[in-house]
């Protein structure tokens, strides 16, 4: 047997490790596959079984555009607190800042004089740093104080939700210059092809706020400073990560993606309404942790996260496709996120033999 | 450095030292455990902020206000207890905060060279494709110090990196020490193996009670003079006398055909410890010494294989099942798997026998606190009373805690592993003594070592492990380091 | 329970007996209404609140309105306050209808009048002077006849966009249905899928409908959000005008939306008029008059011959 | 230079170490002393405060029953909370078990033949199994798969809440027996007194429940495993400790302890409704870490919990005679948890010095 330190002269060693990385590369691509193949295969399998069941109404394009469309403001709630989890943070607060964003985005916009995209941009600028804004709200006093996350986003949560009350007398405000985000919130990209029925433009966004946020975490530094600041917060103060600015962000991020679910879903509707978004916070936690990332922090992935916001989303459709009752969707909802992890777990330790 | 004061709740770690390093020099650190050496590097390294003091480097005084700061100054620093990310892989860790990059991404290839030339430089293989979490404690280490290499520094402090590992991975480090010294790198060298200072040091300073009382070059300071300035008094033998076990000595402990499923897999295991013997595990990191012991003490649930206490068969599925069977497992990763770091010594101590201290469920406060202080005093652990908690202890001292744990109950079977990792020559002999006295209370010890000279002078017999099973036995007598390493290293059977 | 521990009927007793005459005796103008409103979020409370106050201002009381936010014990915490607080008069819309007795005692017992608006207290324990409400199973009733109205030839199917997990929604849809029912045999509700109250659920539920019954032809919303969320859907599939859409509550933006065509027409209950009415039945009461135990108030319909 | 170190025989070691074992003891009630007067005296002067802004309706005994009588639910949940928090779990099943339990109490005791003190007493016991076994199955996954509590206890979440509904066909189920019940949901002890209201028996339930699982958690070696299982679950395990069993009836004490505070809420109304307990979970959760326990695990008291219950059901009493508007109470009971937390963080470094 080999001993688990060898010990040789530097070339030597040197030529072994360059090789064992390329290989390291290789057999993580492999693994890599294994998993994507087989967790297809099985999502493959599933869909085409209840197709039958619903006559065929569930693999039509409009049904598919329908579940994206449906899970965008999910997804995108999910992607922020991706990060906020891997740090082994929480954030409770997105469900709340959906609706103060979705407020203060019809009230900005109703009080801008011009229409038109310079409203537009205005507007969601101004949403999304009120969003970002609150996120840093709630990091200070984790940064600073050292603080759980579940009190300082749970205390966000409840003022979020009572400024988006007062804010807007507690009544929805239709958004005016809805000309302005109606392609965001009810356009089509290609819309024009026969049989196919178009990419909403709401997909796309989430499409990107995806790509982007993969990249963040998957490709840069700060991405690597948040996955080791989950991994273990005290060796990456030590390796000299600023690891308060690290964290800092990662609420941002979170409460930057919660403005953006927020536009979308206050531009679909054409109001901003202090109602929104209730409960979501934990929808979007089930999709982060269905999607493989560890609540315990430092390992975690955008891509995982977007497969459990579409199985979620996949799930309600599907139900109401087959007429499941409404109680019974509830049950049939946990047991599913239930299953989703055990599965997730049987299978990493399978792999790990 | 000078005057540097750090106080702690209820401790004065450092009460003024002033300490310096020249250039290109390997200065040792040492004292006893809790004599603030760990304290003093950390406010060094920015790793916690100093109570007073000035720290100067090349003349200019500066203000280290974070291990950032530290780095820009060229300052690097191994810490005692390891600080890896456990789910980024070895390359990943090695580069943590010094990542090579291209424009705004990582530039992964690059890490991979870097990683591979620190690698090399140490001559060392390690698995780069495993996450740290899966890495065994001396391959921790060895990252840690690739981690450290990585950063180009221009003093680096060690504290205690080689206390766990084997002579043949200590050479590989005291090389690249050599090579870069030779290149104006200077070191501070904590460690509680005074025996090889002498290979590297070139000066020396003694810490005692938060005070550096002496600093000496390394030649001028035989390692008696070293232990009495660390020790206040003289210490006459390093190992003591091992009591004989008895003709026809019971067997205590006995194992067979032992396999189980570890981080190294482990199997054919075989062997019997008498009443009043000491056996030795001897084996290079990896050979799966730990695994073994972990076996036995239901830490891991066996594949297969018997193990039975004084002649009676024992079926170990847990470590509860093993402590019922008066078997008591130290283990050598104390932060990990000994301590509980938020509670008290008194919490710790109990832990494992708190049904001992518990009447109807209800615990005997009292009755604790007692038994608590009688180990503080026999192991001389360091701490201003039994409710300090384990977190603030030193390392040394966090270690006495996890032994006085297993002291407190009555078991039959010690088993040992790393007993004496990162403890000071004095705690060494009271650790030894105490050995002893549990061997004339008739029960059997298994120690894992990797200190050779400890395995040869404190074991009755010696068996080497290597590929997860017993190569070898030697009797005390015939044990000697050439015969043990060449079997430890596959070149003798 | 008719009758509870001797301990309770004593404190009963020696508050009670100075129960009406004693409040109502005390300063006028200047009185408290306490307001424990089951769900505060909800645009229609919100109407019946304006009521209210308006019509308080014109006698000079004050209303304090608290929010149970759907949870039947938070109801009972406040109307505990509102005694803590010695209110002049307590007005409820009970969450759960049938716990809400044993707060009703309790301000009983401290001699404080109990109005019920909108929905009634089902329990046995505790009097109530007046309710003034009109119930959700007539709002659903008529929002179940404009829906048969609308139907083209009084067939198709029909969903509805339900939110089960509420009382005064189930009595809305057992309305709906029974009026479906009876009015149009022809028609057929094929589906009743929980949206959740809130539009971007109702929207993905109305996709989700959509997919499932192309042919659907009319829609029930169990609020105007249900239905302002399903009306969107209907919209970006292309199909706005070919189903019909009722909401319930015509709040401003469904009267848009109707105006619009967006939606058909709303069931409408006047919350502002349950709730001025509410006030002038505690008027009656502080001047010595007793007032009915229950007073109607009309329930109507909103389509877009009313959206001028 | 200091004189060498003494080196004292450990028999003379211990002698001093146990004299001052006296002293280290004392030193500690000294220090929780200036802790509770510190906090009493806050606590003291903002209720007088208070008070004279309630026009003296605050500290009338009725109010005071008031209060204490509406916490009992919320305190109940939060007991049994901690123990999960101490072990670094969360339990957010308990809101829907209080409605899960709610159900089944209204059901059993409507289908048995008897009422009076039998009909309490099995109801009682038979409510009390299910909220146990609903722990009992949050554990499982938990304990043998190694799943992160927060899911396995969604997933109750959403399936306790289901079966309740269905269960109940989505309405409230009246107690037919409830004179069974009436002492425990109305009546009070004492109440014969002239100008003293009376304890409520909901009221000394929660004061029971609370001081069994303080003494529980404090003075026995099971609750020193669950404190050392939440500080290093490893070493637990290598002590010798069944983390399993003790990890598996942390569980089952916090669904023992929602199916009590389901009946108090149920016996109280004599009605059964699915609706019951929504968001609870969240309300116990804050009760926990206002009190002081680490959501880290390893730390913690039944203590602290109780007075965190208590704070968060003075200020809505407070807010309620103050007549603070019901968005702005979100916003305050949202700074005012965060606020505590500040406190007892910046207490604690204090008190560090
Ligand atoms: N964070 C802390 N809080 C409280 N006390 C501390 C803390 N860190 C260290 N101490 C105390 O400071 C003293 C010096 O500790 P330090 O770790 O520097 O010792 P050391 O010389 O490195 O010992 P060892 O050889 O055992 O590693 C000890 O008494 C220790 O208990
Ligand atoms: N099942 C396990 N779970 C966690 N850690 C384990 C397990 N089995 C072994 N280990 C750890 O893995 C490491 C490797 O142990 P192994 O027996 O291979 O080494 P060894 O010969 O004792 O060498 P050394 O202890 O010097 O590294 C040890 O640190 C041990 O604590
Ligand atoms: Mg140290
Ligand atoms: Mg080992």
């Amino acid at each position: 047997m080999k001993p688990a330190v060898e010990i040789k002269p530097a070339a030597e060693v040197k030529a072994v490790l360059d090789a064992s990385a390329g290989e390291v590369a290789a057999k993580k691509r492999r693994a890599a596959t294994i998993r994507t193949v087989s967790l297809a295969a099985g999502f493959i399998a599933v869909i085409l079984v209840v197709n039958v069941l619903a006559h065929g109404n569930f693999l039509e394009p409009g049904n598919i555009t329908n579940i994206l469309r449906q899970i965008t403001v999910n997804a995108i709630m999910a992607v922020g607190q991706t990060f906020v989890i891997i740090t082994a943070g929480i954030d409770l607060s997105v469900g709340s800042l959906i609706a103060l964003t979705s407020v203060v985005m019809a009230q900005v916009s109703n009080a801008l004089p011009f229409g038109g995209a310079g409203n537009f941009v205005v507007t969601v600028l101004a949403v999304i740093g009120v969003g970002a804004f609150a996120g840093y709200i709630n990091a200070l006093p984790v940064v600073k104080l050292g603080l759980p996350p579940f009190i300082t986003t749970l205390a966000m949560m409840q003022v979020a939700r009572g400024l988006a009350f007062i804010l807007a007398h507690g009544q929805p405000i239709p958004l005016h210059a809805s000309a302005a985000f109606d392609w965001l919130g009810t356009g089509y990209l290609l819309s024009g092809i026969p049989g196919f029925p178009g990419v909403p433009y709401a997909v796309l966004v989430m499409a990107a706020v995806a790509i982007v946020f993969s990249v963040l975490l998957g490709r840069t530094a700060y991405g690597r400073y948040v996955l080791a600041l989950g991994g273990n917060e005290e060796a990456a103060r030590l390796a000299g990560i600023n690891t308060g600015r690290v964290k800092t962000l990662v609420y941002v991020i979170s409460g930057g993606c919660a403005a953006v679910a927020g536009v979308l879903l206050t531009a679909r509707f054409a109001s901003g309404a202090p109602q929104n978004g209730s409960g979501y916070e934990l929808q979007a936690i089930a999709a982060v942790v269905v999607g493989g990332t560890s609540l315990m922090g430092g390992r975690g992935s955008i891509v995982g996260t977007f497969f459990g916001a579409l199985l979620i989303g996949v799930l309600y459709n599907v139900m109401n496709l087959l007429h499941v009752e409404s109680y019974t969707q509830l049950i049939v909802l946990g047991v599913v996120i239930l299953l989703a992890v055990v599965l997730d777990q049987l299978r990493k330790r399978y792999l790990a033999r | 450095m000078h005057g540097i004061v750090k106080t702690f709740p209820g401790v004065r770690a450092l009460d003024g030292v002033s300490f310096e390093v020249v250039a290109g020099e390997v200065h040792a650190l040492v004292g006893e455990n809790g004599a603030g050496k760990s304290t003093l590097m950390k406010i060094l390294a920015g790793a916690q902020p100093a109570d007073s003091g000035e720290i100067a480097i090349d003349g200019g005084v500066v203000a280290i206000d974070g291990p950032k700061t530290a780095e820009r100054l060229g300052i690097g620093m191994i810490y005692q207890e390891f600080n890896l990310v456990p789910d980024l892989g070895v390359i990943e860790n090695i580069v943590l905060g010094v990542e090579p990059r291209s424009g705004f991404f990582l530039d992964r290839a690059g890490a991979a060279r870097e990683a591979a030339r620190v690698l090399a430089e140490l001559g060392i293989v390690l698995p780069l494709d495993r996450t740290a979490r899966r890495l065994t404690v001396a391959q921790q280490q060895l990252v840690e110090i690739a981690k450290c290499l990585a950063r180009k520094a221009r003093l680096i402090v060690m504290d205690e990196p080689t206390a766990s590992l084997t002579d043949r991975e200590t050479d590989a480090l005291f090389a690249l020490i050599a090579t870069l010294k030779a290149q104006g790198v200077a070191f501070v060298y904590i460690s509680h193996r005074l025996e090889e200072l002498p290979r590297i040091a070139d000066r020396v300073t003694v810490l005692r009670d938060g005070a550096a009382i002496e600093t000496r070059p390394i030649a001028a300071m035989p390692q008696e003079d070293l232990i009495r300035l660390m020790v206040g008094r003289a210490l006459e033998n390093h190992f003591p006398e091992l009591p004989p076990v008895a003709d026809g000595a019971a067997t205590v402990l006995h194992v067979s055909d032992l396999a189980a499923d570890g981080a190294v897999p482990v199997h054919d295991v075989v062997f019997d410890v008498r009443a009043g013997e000491i056996v030795g595990l001897a084996g290079l990191v990896g050979a799966g010494r730990t695994d073994i012991v972990r076996a036995i003490a239901g830490a891991d649930v066996p594949l297969r294989g018997e193990v039975a206490v004084d002649g009676a068969r024992v079926v170990v599925r847990s470590p509860a099942d093993a402590i019922r069977a008066g078997i008591a497992l130290i283990t050598e990763d104390r932060k990990g798997q000994g301590l509980v770091l938020g509670m008290t010594v008194r919490e710790n101590t109990t832990l494992a026998h708190l049904q001992a201290f518990a009447h109807n469920g209800f615990i005997d406060r009292p009755a604790e606190t007692a038994a608590t202080n009688e180990k503080i005093a026999e192991l001389r652990i360091r701490t201003p009373s039994s409710e300090q908690t384990v977190r603030n202890l030193s390392g040394g001292n966090q270690q006495k805690v996890v032994l006085a744990k297993w002291l407190i109950g009555r078991a039959r079977v010690f088993l040992f592993d790393e007993p004496t990792r990162g403890i000071d020559v004095g705690a060494k002999a009271e650790i030894y003594a105490l050995m002893v006295e549990l061997l004339r209370q008739g029960a059997g010890i298994v120690m894992v070592s990797s200190e050779l000279p400890e395995v040869l002078g404190m074991s009755h017999r010696v068996l080497v492990v290597r590929g997860g099973t017993i190569r070898a036995e030697f009797a005390r007598g015939e044990a000697t380091p050439q015969k043990v390493i060449a079997v430890a290293t596959g070149v003798a059977a | 329970a008719k009758s509870t521990d001797t301990s309770t009927s004593t404190t009963a007793a020696s508050t009670g007996g100075a129960s009406p005459a004693a409040s109502a005796g005390a300063a006028s103008g200047g009185k408290t209404i306490g307001f424990s409103v089951q769900n505060r979020e909800a645009q229609f409370y919100q109407d019946m609140e304006s009521g209210m106050k308006s019509e308080a201002a014109k006698y000079g009381y004050t209303v304090t309105v608290v929010d149970a936010a759907r949870d039947n014990a938070k109801q009972q915490s406040q109307v505990e306050d509102f005694i803590s607080q010695k209110v002049a008069a307590i007005v409820l819309t009970p969450y759960d209808s049938q716990a809400i007795g044993s707060a009703i005692v309790e301000a009983n017992k401290a001699g404080i009048p109990v109005f019920t608006a909108d929905i009634a207290s089902a329990s046995n324990d505790g009097k109530v002077v007046s309710h003034v409400a009109s119930d959700n199973v007539q709002g659903g009733a008529q929002a179940g006849k404009l829906m048969c109205a609308a139907l083209p030839g009084r067939v198709g199917t029909v969903a509805i966009i339900d939110e089960p997990t509420v009382t005064s929604v189930q009595d809305r849809v057992k309305g709906f249905r029974a009026a479906l029912a009876s009015g149009c045999k022809g028609a057929t509700i094929v589906s009743d899928i929980d949206g959740g109250g809130e539009r971007a659920r109702a929207s993905s539920v109305m996709d989700d409908i959509l997919q499932s019954h192309k042919d659907l032809r009319g829609v029930f919303g169990i609020n105007d959000d249900s239905a302002l969320g399903a009306a969107k859907s209907i919209e970006a599939a292309g199909l706005k005008g070919k189903i019909v859409v009722i909401g319930y509550d015509a709040t401003s933006e469904a009267r848009t939306a109707i105006a619009a065509g967006s939606m058909y027409g709303d069931a409408i209950q006047h919350p502002d008029q349950i709730g001025s009415k509410t006030v002038d039945a505690i008027h009656d009461y502080f001047s010595g008059k007793t007032p009915p135990p229950k007073i109607a108030v009309a329930v109507g319909t909103f389509t877009k011959a009313n959206a001028k």
